[in-house]
This record gives C-alpha cells, structure tokens and sequence, in this order.
C-alpha cells in the first residue's frame, strides 16, 4: 500500500521548501506547504480506505535498519485504528492548519527576512514526523518521530528567534521535554531488556507473560516521557510559555497533535499498561490532578492564548483520566474531538489577534461579537464544545471519559464534573471578554481573509458534529480491551448542569454585571493571586530546581570541584608529571624510531605479563 | 597430501609481523617505515585468516577485508603526508623529521 | 603437496619480507613487498580464503603498492642516507626483536599442537558470495562506516596533495 | 588424475600455440585495417598478401642487437617485459572459449581451468600488469621513460576503477563470477545477453566497458604512454629486439583479453545470437561460402598479376571451411567456437576501426574524462542496475 509515500510528501516539502524557498514566491511556498500535507492527507486517505475494515494491523517492511548482535531495529510502518483515527487527525487537521497558515502569516516576515518559507518549511518537517511517530511498528521509529516533533516545536516556539521571551520559551520546552525522554529512552531499555525487542507486535504478545514489577516500572517510565511531551504535572509548565509561538503553531503542535502523542503512546502501549494497574492508577491520578489544577490556572489568565494554553493542559488531563481509567477509545475519543475544538480555539483566537494586529491580551478586547461574526461563531462552536452542551463533540468524549472514571473511582468524576465546569466558566469567560461588552482597545478589528476563515468553518462544523459523526469508541471496540462502564444518565445530567453552570457563572460575571469579578478576586484576595500566578510553580522550580541546579553548578562543581579539585589535582598531577617527565624526558628524543622501540618494548612487557598472569594457557 | 599444521601459518605471520617491525625501527627512509607498516598489516591478515580457518567461520575473512581498506585508505593518506612533507623539508629521512621535539 | 606449497610460498614470503627490510632502495623494497603480498594471495588460497586472495591481489598489490611506486617514482627517493642517531633502537631493537619473535614462536607452537592441520580445500566458506553476504548483514555497519573513512581518506589526500600544489 | 594433468598440459599447448600465432597475426590484421582505412595495400611483399609477414618479423625481432643500456637498473629492466608478458598470458588461462568437448573419450571444457572467482582473477592479473609498465619505466632511468610509465600507469589504475564498475553491472544480472556460468545465465539467444537483457539492457556498461579497455590495453585514442610527438616512445624507449617485442605482445594480448572479457559479460559468449531452430547454425557455413565466392570471383576478374592465384587459392579454402561447418559431428564444438570467435573478431576488429579514426587525447582530458566522466556515469549505472536487480527478484 506504499504507507511510506505518507510521511514522505510532507519531507518532500520540507526540503524543497527549506532548501529553496528563499528563492520562491510566498505563494509557491504556499504550494508546496500545503500541497505536500493535502496529498498526504489524500493519499492517507486513499490507503485507509482500500485497508477498510482494518480488523487486523497492516504492517508494511522497508528495511532493517540497525542490527548489531541480538538487538534488530526494522524500519517497519504499521497501520490499525488506532493509527487510522491519529493518522486522519493529523494530515485532516494539519491540512486545515496550513492551509489558515498562509493568510495568518501571509504579512509575516519573520527575523531574518526569511519567515514564510521557513515556517511552511519546519511545518511540513513536523508533519513528516508527525507521521512517522503514529506509523512507526516499534518503539525506536516512534522515538524518531517523538524526538523529531520535539525538535520542530522547538524550532517553531522559537520561531521569532530575535525575542529573547520565545528563544527562552523554545529552550525551556525543548529541555522540560529531555526529562520526560530521559524517561522514555529509559523505557525503551527496559523493554529491549525483557522483550529482546522494540517491535510492538513483539513486545505486545510477550508482555502478559514479564513480571508485574518490570511492566510497572516500564509503564511508569513511559509515563514520564508521556507527561514530558503532553505537558502533564510535573512537566507541564513548558506549554503555557509554548504560546511564543506564532498561532497556527499553537493550533497544530500545542493542542491538536504533538502534545496527544504522549496519550497516542499510551494508547498504544496498552498492553503493557493494562497488566500494570499500579500504573495505571498513577496516569489518571496525574491526569485528573492536571486538569483540575490546570483549569483553575486558566480561571485567573488574561491573555487569550495563555487561558487556551492551560486548558489544552487540562483537557490533555482529561484524555490521561481515560486512559488510566482503562478506558482508552475514550481517551482517543477525546484526543480527536479535543483536536477540533482546541484547534478551532486556538485559530479563532489567532484570527482574533490577527484582527487586532497583534493584541493578545483579553482586557483590551471586548465587543467583536459584530466586528469579526465569522471569527465569534465558529469560536462559539468551539466554545460550547468544550464546555460540553449535550450533542456537541465534547459532550460525548468527555462523557465517555466521566463514565469510565466513576467506574474506576467515583471521586474522580468529581472531580472531572467540577474542573468541567471551571472548564466551561473559563472558556466562556474568555469568550464574552473578547466579544461582548464595548470594545476596550484602540486597533481596528478586521474580519480575516477567506483563507482564514474557511478553515475555522469546517472546524466549527467539526467540533459540533464531530462527536456521533465519528463514533470512535465503537471504531476502536475491537482494539483495545473492553470496559464494563455502565452509561448512566444521571451523571450525564450532572456534568451537562456543571457545564451549563459553569456557562451560566460567566455570563454573570462578565456580561450582565461586568463588575463582578474584579470584587470576586478582591474579596478572595490571596487565594485569586496564587491562581493568578499559576500557583507559583514557575517559581516554586526555579526555586528548588534551577536556582540549585544553577548555584550548585557554579558553587559545588565550579569553584568546588572544578577549580579546587578537579584543577588542584591536574595542577598536582601536572607538576608532579612535569617532574617524572623531566626524568622520562631522556625517552622522548622526537625520534619516531626510538618511540617504535618503546612500543614493541611494550608489546614484549605485555606478553610477559600476560603469560606470567596464566592469559596465555 | 600431508597436512600442515595450523601453528606454521602462525609462525610464519610472528615472522613477517617481526620484520615488518624491524623494517620500522632500523630503516630511516620514510616510504620504506611505511611500507614495513604495510608488511606488518599483512602478517595480521594472515592470522585473521588462519583463525577463520582454524574456526571454520567467515568473520576472519572479514576483518582481514577491512583492515585493507583501512590500509588502503591509510596509504593514500600517509602517502600524501610523505609528499607534503617532502615538499617542505625535501628530505625523506625519518629522523631528520622532529619537529616535535622541542 | 600441501607441505611442499605452503614451504615454497611461505619461503618465497619470508625471503622478500627480508629483502624488503635490507634493500636499501626503497623501489628493491617495494618489489619485495608486492613479492611478500603475492606468495600470501597463494597462502591465503590455501586457507580457503579464495576471495580475499584476489582482493588481496587486487587492493594491495595493484592499488596500494602502485601508489607506493608512484610515489616513490614521484619523488625520485634514492638510498636512504646513514646518520643514525638513535640510541635506544641500536641498544634495544635486536635484543626485544629477538624477544618478541621468541616468545610469540613459543605460545603459538604451544597453543596449536601439531594435530591442528590445514588441508588444501578444509575450508569452503571463504567465496565471495560468504563474504558479500556477511558483510551485507552481520557487518552492515562496520561496513557502511569504513565507506564514510575511505570518503574521508579520499577527502584528506586531495586536501594534502592540493596544499602542496599552492 | 593423470589424464587430468595430460588433457591440461595438450590444452596449455594447444591454448598456448593458438593464442602466438593469433598475437601475430593480429598485428598483420591490423596493420591491413589500418591500411585499407588509410586507402592502401598494407603488408603485401612477404608470403600472398603479406600473409608470412608475421613471420618475418619474428625473425627479425628476434635477431635484432639486444642492447642494455648501461645506466639501467638491470634486474628490473630485464624483469619488466617478462612481467608484463607473463601477466597478460596468465589471464587467458581462465577464459572459457566454448562449451565441453569430447575426444577420445574424454570430457573437458575447452577452457585452461575454471575459477569460481574467474572475473576478479582476470582483474587481479591485469592490476598486476601494470607492473611491468611503470618499472619498465622506472628501470630504463630515461626521463621520457619514466614520464611513460607514469602516465601509463596513472592512467590504467584510474580507468580499472570504472572498468571494474563496469564489470559489477553484468554481474549482478548473471549472479556469478565465473566466467563458465556467466556464460550459461546468458544462454538462450541475442535477448538473454547482458547487453540486452532485462530488468535493466547493460548498453552504458558495454560502451564503459569498451572504453575503459582502450585505455588499460593503452591503445589510440588512449595511447599517451606511447605518444611518439612527446615521448619519443615512452616507457620501451630504451628496449629493443625481443624485449621489445614482449610489450608488443603483452599489449595484443591483453587487447584479447578484454575481448574475450566484453564477449563473456556482455555478448553471451560461445551462444549463437538466435537458436539453432532459426537456422544460426547455417550462418557460419553462409558466410564462408560467400567469402569463398567473393574471393572466387575476384580471381576470375584479378586486377592485379598474382591476383589470379591467390585468390582463387584463398576462394577454395574458404569453401572447404564452410564444408566442414556442414559437417554434424564437428559442427556440435566448431559453432559454439565460431561463435566466441566471431564476437572477439567484432570487438577487436572495433580496436583496430578506433585506431584509424580518432585523434589522441590530451594527458589532462584523459584523467579528467575518467574520474569526472565514466566513473560518474559507471557508478550510476550500477546503482540503478543494483537496483533493477532488487527489485525484480524480490
């Protein structure tokens, strides 16, 4: 079926965009930007409907690629649902994205006069391995691929890399991200280690057989590369920063697609996870505690990105919540309904920053609703999706994770009610901040091209019909392990009402009585600056990670260890050697003839030595 | 058809191996050191050889194959150094070259 | 027939092995070498060794030590002029020679008794079709970077004989 | 295990004996080619046609003054030509000339001996002719001579690299490297050659190939070692009589050899271009049938005086030729060897063609055309071959 020819259009256009894009025209970059995605799109497409039913993977061999002794690395691809909803998600969604890209930065330069093409370029880059991280058949091709988003989201957060705040927040990713594949990498160790391989069918088929311990110790080193790239607690905090970002990068990398790889690789590692528990416990444990405490942070933010960064944070909770409840077609579920809406989010608001030639702080904004209608309704869609009103997308992905949480723990679909219904108050806060009440800022609001808006239309339509359009719980039924969550009505009844409330709150506060919340964050005083500063956690690392790190560093090991040990001793050792050297100097004549003397007197001693040591018996 | 025994081939690789290093410690003409390495590399390949014969395995074969393009590559470096150092002190005894030495 | 091959050959090595080390004409040498690398192609035939007999023709005797010929041709080197000026070799070359060579004759002659006896045709595993698919899938790696070191060594000897030139 | 060393040593004479007098007469046909390009008679005084004028100059050769120079380096001087002589000989022995025969009960190949390394052997053999040229350079201690064997030898190491590519390409269609079974992979008529064959025709590698041959035979338009205008004569300056003659006869027969080598890689050696069912057995008794009518006929109608003996003499033994080819108990060994013979004759006939049209190349365009050239275009080639190959068979 060729599944190679995927990745490769998008490496296509990135080396013909990268290698020669400074030469082209903005609107041939174009081409080949969103061309090489949209075949891909298309020929992903082609592929999973001739595989149709796709009871069983479909794998496909290319060639070994490392072999040394017992460890084999075949460059395989492999194909099955799950790879088929991730693989629809990414090339539909990215398609879109580029396709918004080209009126987003269509007046962008850029530093270095070379911003469009180098965009479209580090794009398609991330598609291709994008791609190669969801089609690769073992857990090294998947590393590439997770190492290679890695590195394009570096590239892309850092992409006005003449602002030192996004070149910091590029690095702060990019090193946020080595721990958790410090993890990983880790992980894959383990496993080569009991399995003898990293190829999924292998591992998969051996892993009910290993001992509990290891797959405990495997699934928890995995999560650390998950909640790494997915920006679960304790890691999460590279995310928010991520926003530095141009927009359709935040739309694509931070909410859409590379965040879920750490849930996608969850997903995948299934087997190993469900004869975990202990595991598995610690995922929706991690997960629930990230979106709760994420959806608080995003209660108190100004900045219309920073709230969608925090709750892409808590909604990449939600998805951990499902699949450390055992229900991992719901998590799934989500990661593609989230990819909607989030999406939408996170490219209305860019159309909305767009409008306001910049401006991105929601307490100049206010009463767009009329100014730019496209950018309010499709958002809207988005808006009531994620607050999950009955029948939109969210609805029922979230549903779907609430059920299997109360299955596994009541208090956790508590708790996900509750953050549900912060979500809602957040989200909407943030849309009647930005388009009801009087417009508070002094640019003036345009509504953004076509080529802009149209994708925002086929997200909104998405993000409204996308949850029984696609019945992904169903389509992965035969995947993944069943779970026995009864669907009862009354806690759907319940999380709706914590929605609509959490609607209804805002709308309170920031439209019929806009006074309200700065009394509510007065009268709560210390409780609204700890959310508004994101629980100090930026500072509480600082504190206890980097400064030490820092300090240690320059104190402990520099002037410590460095100069005074490491130094004294090569200054010792350097006078003593002088002094032995001044003896031995009489053996270093600069004749290369007397050295091959010495050489073979050595080659003597060691034989002598050797056969003296009984080597030689 | 008598049969030699495998210690022969041995020797006679320590012998080669052994005037290839006198070649390098009493010769001072820098084409012949080099050739003397050449010698002593090709003593290896005879054991590497007579090992896979003696182990019935083709991995010796490989290695001998590998040292000569190590060697091969290797002489058309060195060779390049000798014709640069020729150039600069038009002199190709070994022991005039010592540059090092102070 | 065995015996008396391997005496010829092995005789024939060893007489130019020394002619190579007291010729004083390094061309004499050079000669004695492709004659030492010649007799080993016949040795190595004997171990079974069939392909890299004719590598070792065709990468030693007529590459290599053409290159040697050239240069020395090149550089029109005549005899080497005597000024010895090191000690150590004069006082410690023959006796550690001697040493080596000693002890290497006694660990091999007592490692591999007499009964481990090579036959002409013991060994069949030596043809190039064994070693192209050894080197294409055991040794891949090995394989692919001592491409990357001829590159460099390629690289290296334009870089050199260029700098020469200027 | 006797009659294996008596049926060699009649095949090393009788291999050995043939391959002299071809190495003479070669040098007749070529000088008649070049002749009749150059529109005149060639040899013609010695023997009809010049035809003992091989002979001739054997004897003169031979009887020639055999100088030494006195400023030579003698052990060299005088193991040069014998080198080079003795390397281009060895490589015939392992060039199969035709299928099995039998005589007198005996089965044997009409071929000295079969390596299953056959094609590096030959490749071995002619990276040690180099030898004898670059010493025979070397030793003469004349600067022309020198310069000579410099440039020869530069020049043979650079076109062996994109030869031996060459070579690669066919290969890895045959699977082989014997030189019997490259020979058996083609059987089967003119589609099943190298030359032609799918999954990917060897044409480039053929063209390389014949090119890269002029160059290691150092033959026009690659004759620089040789070039008389700068060189005097290059690396044999200083060698006469039969020293002399050795290089002559290293160079033929090396020119036979990468013959044979292009017949057996790519023209499917001893195999009639089409099966025998479309009558190709008949094509050897047609064609010397006509040479005798022609010949015949020319008699009749002479130009010249003598024109009417030879001729007639030389009709009447083409049409016994063609009588033998008729006969079915030889014709089973003689086709498979008219065969071979015919496609050698093409290819050195082709060297002779070369030798009379074009001019010589200049030093710097020579080694410039190989490394930035052939071995480009060569490399190229073998990938999509090797490529070809794998993806065919899989």
């Amino acid at each position: 079926m060729q599944l190679w020819l995927i990745p490769i259009f998008p490496l296509a256009g990135f080396l013909i965009n990268g290698l020669f894009g400074r030469r082209f025209s903005k609107a041939l970059v174009s081409v080949f930007g969103i061309g090489s995605v949209a075949l891909s799109f298309a020929w992903a497409l082609k592929t999973l409907l001739a595989l149709a039913p796709l009871n069983t993977a479909y794998s496909e061999h290319y060639f070994t690629w490392i072999q040394s002794g017992a460890f084999q690395v075949n460059w395989d691809f492999s194909v099955d649902r799950l790879t088929a909803v991730m693989l629809m998600v990414v090339t539909g969604i990215g398609s879109l994205i580029h396709i918004y890209s080209v009126g987003y930065m269509a007046h962008e330069h850029g530093p270095n006069h070379g911003g469009f093409y180098r965009f479209f370029a580090y794009l398609n880059l991330f598609m291709f391995f994008m791609l190669t991280l969801v089609l690769g058949a073992n857990y090294l091709i998947l590393f590439i691929g997770w190492e290679g988003v890695g590195l394009c989201s570096y590239l892309l957060i850092g992409f006005y890399f003449d602002k030192k705040f996004a070149t910091d927040a590029g690095n702060k990713a990019f090193i946020v991200n080595r721990i958790g594949d410090f993890g990983f990498s880790l992980a894959m160790f383990l496993i080569f280690k009991t399995f003898g391989s990293l190829d999924f069918g292998t591992v998969f088929r051996q892993a009910p057989a290993a001992s509990e311990a290891v797959l405990t110790t495997i699934g928890l080193l995995l999560l650390l590369g998950a909640t790494g790239k997915s920006a679960q607690i304790p890691l999460y905090v590279w995310l928010p920063d991520a926003m530095a970002g141009p927009t359709p990068v935040s739309a694509l990398i931070h909410a859409a697609t590379m965040v879920t790889a750490g849930v996608y690789m969850c997903a995948r590692s299934f087997p190993i996870f469900t004869h975990a528990p202990a595991a598995m416990d610690t995922i929706a444990i991690i997960g629930i505690a990230t979106a709760f405490f994420a959806a608080t942070i995003g209660m108190a933010q100004n900045d219309i990105k920073k709230v969608f960064a925090y709750s892409t944070v808590s909604q990449l909770g939600y998805m951990f919540v499902g699949v450390g409840c055992g229900a991992f077609s719901a998590g799934v579920y989500h990661l593609m309904t989230h990819a909607f809406f989030k999406a939408l989010l996170f490219l209305g608001s860019g159309s909305v920053i767009h409008a306001l030639s910049g401006e991105q702080d929601m307490r100049n904004m206010g009463g767009l609703r009329t100014k730019i209608p496209i950018t309010f309704w499709t958002m809207m869609c988005a808006a009531v999706a994620i607050a999950g009103v009955p029948f939109t997308s969210g609805f029922f992905s979230k549903d779907a994770i609430l059920f299997a949480a109360n299955h596994h723990a009541p208090w956790m679909y508590w708790v996900g009610t509750l953050t549900a219904g912060i979500t809602a108050f957040y989200v909407f806060r943030a849309m009647f901040m930005t388009f009801f009440g009087r417009y508070r800022g002094n640019a003036h609001p345009h509504e953004s091209p076509a080529l802009m808006t149209g994708p925002l239309i086929v997200l909104a339509i998405l993000s409204l019909g996308g949850g029984f359009l696609f019945k992904i719980p169903e389509f992965l039924g035969s995947l993944f392990p069943t779970l026995e969550a009864p669907e009862d009505v009354m806690l759907m009844v319940i999380s709706s009402a914590a929605g609509l409330l959490g609607i209804l709150i805002a709308y309170v506060m920031y439209v019929v009585k806009p006074g309200t919340a700065d009394s509510i964050a007065g009268s709560l005083g210390g409780l609204y600056k700890l959310v508004l500063n994101k629980y100090f956690v930026d500072e509480a690392y600082d504190a206890t990670v980097v400064k030490p790190v820092v300090n240690g560093s320059r104190v402990v090991l520099w002037r410590g260890a460095d100069a005074g040990l490491i130094d004294g001793t090569v200054n010792g050792i350097g006078t003593a050697a002088r002094a032995v050297g001044g003896v031995l100097r009489q053996m270093q004549s600069g004749n290369i003839r007397s050295y091959a003397t010495w050489v073979l007197f050595g080659s003597v001693l060691l034989i002598v030595a050797m056969s003296l040591s009984g080597g030689l018996r | 058809m008598a049969a030699i025994p495998i210690s022969w081939f041995l020797t006679l690789s320590a012998v080669l191996f052994a005037l290839g290093v006198a070649g390098f410690l009493f010769r001072r003409n820098i084409v012949t050191v080099f050739m003397s390495i050449e010698l002593m590399l090709n003593a290896v390949n005879l054991t590497f050889i007579t090992f896979s014969y003696h182990f019935k395995s083709v991995d010796g074969h490989l290695f001998a194959f590998f040292v000569m393009v190590v060697a091969a590559a290797e002489a058309a470096v060195g060779l390049a150094i000798i014709l640069t150092v020729f150039k600069n002190r038009s002199t190709l005894n070994i022991d005039a070259i010592d540059s090092m030495k102070n | 027939m065995n015996v008396i091959l391997f005496l010829i050959f092995a005789i024939i090595a060893v007489v130019c092995a020394i002619n190579v080390v007291v010729q004083t004409h390094p061309i004499s040498s050079a000669i004695s070498l492709v004659g030492v690398m010649g007799s080993l192609a016949i040795l190595y035939l004997l171990l079974g060794a069939e392909f890299i007999a004719a590598a070792q023709v065709i990468v030693y005797a007529g590459a290599v030590m053409v290159l040697f010929i050239f240069v020395i041709m090149l550089l029109n080197a005549g005899a080497e002029v005597k000024q010895g000026r090191s000690v150590v070799v004069h006082l410690l070359g023959v006796p550690l020679l001697i040493a080596f060579l000693g002890l290497v004759a006694y660990f091999v002659q007592r490692l591999f008794p007499r009964d481990v006896e090579v036959t002409f045709g013991g060994f069949t595993g030596g043809t190039a079709q064994a070693i192209g698919r050894a080197l294409f899938t055991t040794y891949m790696l090995p394989f692919e970077i001592t491409s990357i070191l001829v590159l460099i060594a390629i690289v290296g000897a334009i870089v050199l004989a260029r700098k020469e030139m200027d | 295990m006797d009659s294996f060393i008596v049926i060699s040593l009649i095949k090393i004479l009788v291999v050995f004996g043939v391959l002299m007098t071809t190495l003479a007469y070669l040098q007749w046909v070529e000088r008649k080619v070049i002749a009749h390009i150059q529109v005149r008679p060639g040899p013609y005084r010695v023997g009809p046609h010049g035809l003992l004028q091989p002979l001739a100059d054997v004897i003169k050769l031979i009887t020639k003054e055999d100088l030494l120079p006195s400023y030579v380096n003698k052990p060299l001087y005088l193991a040069a030509p014998f080198i080079s002589v003795s390397m281009a000989l060895l490589s015939i022995s392992v060039i199969p000339f035709g299928p099995t025969i039998e005589v007198a009960g005996y089965h044997t190949w009409m071929q000295l001996t079969d390596l299953n390394i056959g094609v590096v052997f030959i490749l071995a053999a002619s990276s040690m002719g180099v030898y004898g040229i670059a010493l025979a350079g070397w030793a003469s201690n004349n600067k022309y001579a020198l310069l000579g064997g410099l440039r020869s030898s530069a020049q043979m190491i650079s076109y062996e690299l994109p030869m031996s590519i060459a070579i690669a390409a066919p290969l890895l269609l045959s699977n082989t490297l014997s030189l019997r079974e490259l020979v058996g992979t083609q059987a089967g008529g003119m589609l099943h050659w190298n030359l032609l064959r799918g999954p990917f025709p060897q044409i480039i590698s053929f063209i390389i190939f014949l090119i890269a041959a002029f160059a290691e035979t150092n033959r026009v338009p690659f004759d620089l070692p040789e070039a008389e205008n700068e060189l005097v004569a290059g690396f044999h300056t200083e060698y006469s009589s039969m020293k002399f003659a050795s290089f002559f006869m290293a160079e033929y027969a090396n020119m036979i050899t990468v013959s044979c080598m292009a017949t057996l890689l790519f023209l499917g050696g001893w195999d009639a271009p089409w099966p025998a069912a479309y009558g190709s057995s008949f094509v050897p008794v047609i064609i010397f049938a006509l040479a005798g009518l022609i010949a015949l006929y020319h008699g009749v109608n002479a130009v010249r005086k003598r024109d009417k003996l030879t001729f007639p003499a030389f009709g009447v033994i083409f049409l016994i030729i063609a009588a033998i080819f008729v006969l079915p108990i030889v014709q089973q060994w003689l086709l498979p060897l008219f065969w071979f013979c015919a496609k050698t004759g093409v290819i050195l006939f082709a060297f002779m063609w070369i030798r009379g049209t074009l001019p010589r190349f200049r030093y710097d365009q020579l080694m410039g055309f190989t490394w930035k050239f052939l071995f480009p275009v060569a490399m190229l080639n073998l990938l999509i071959t090797g490529f070809l190959v794998a993806w065919f068979t899989k």
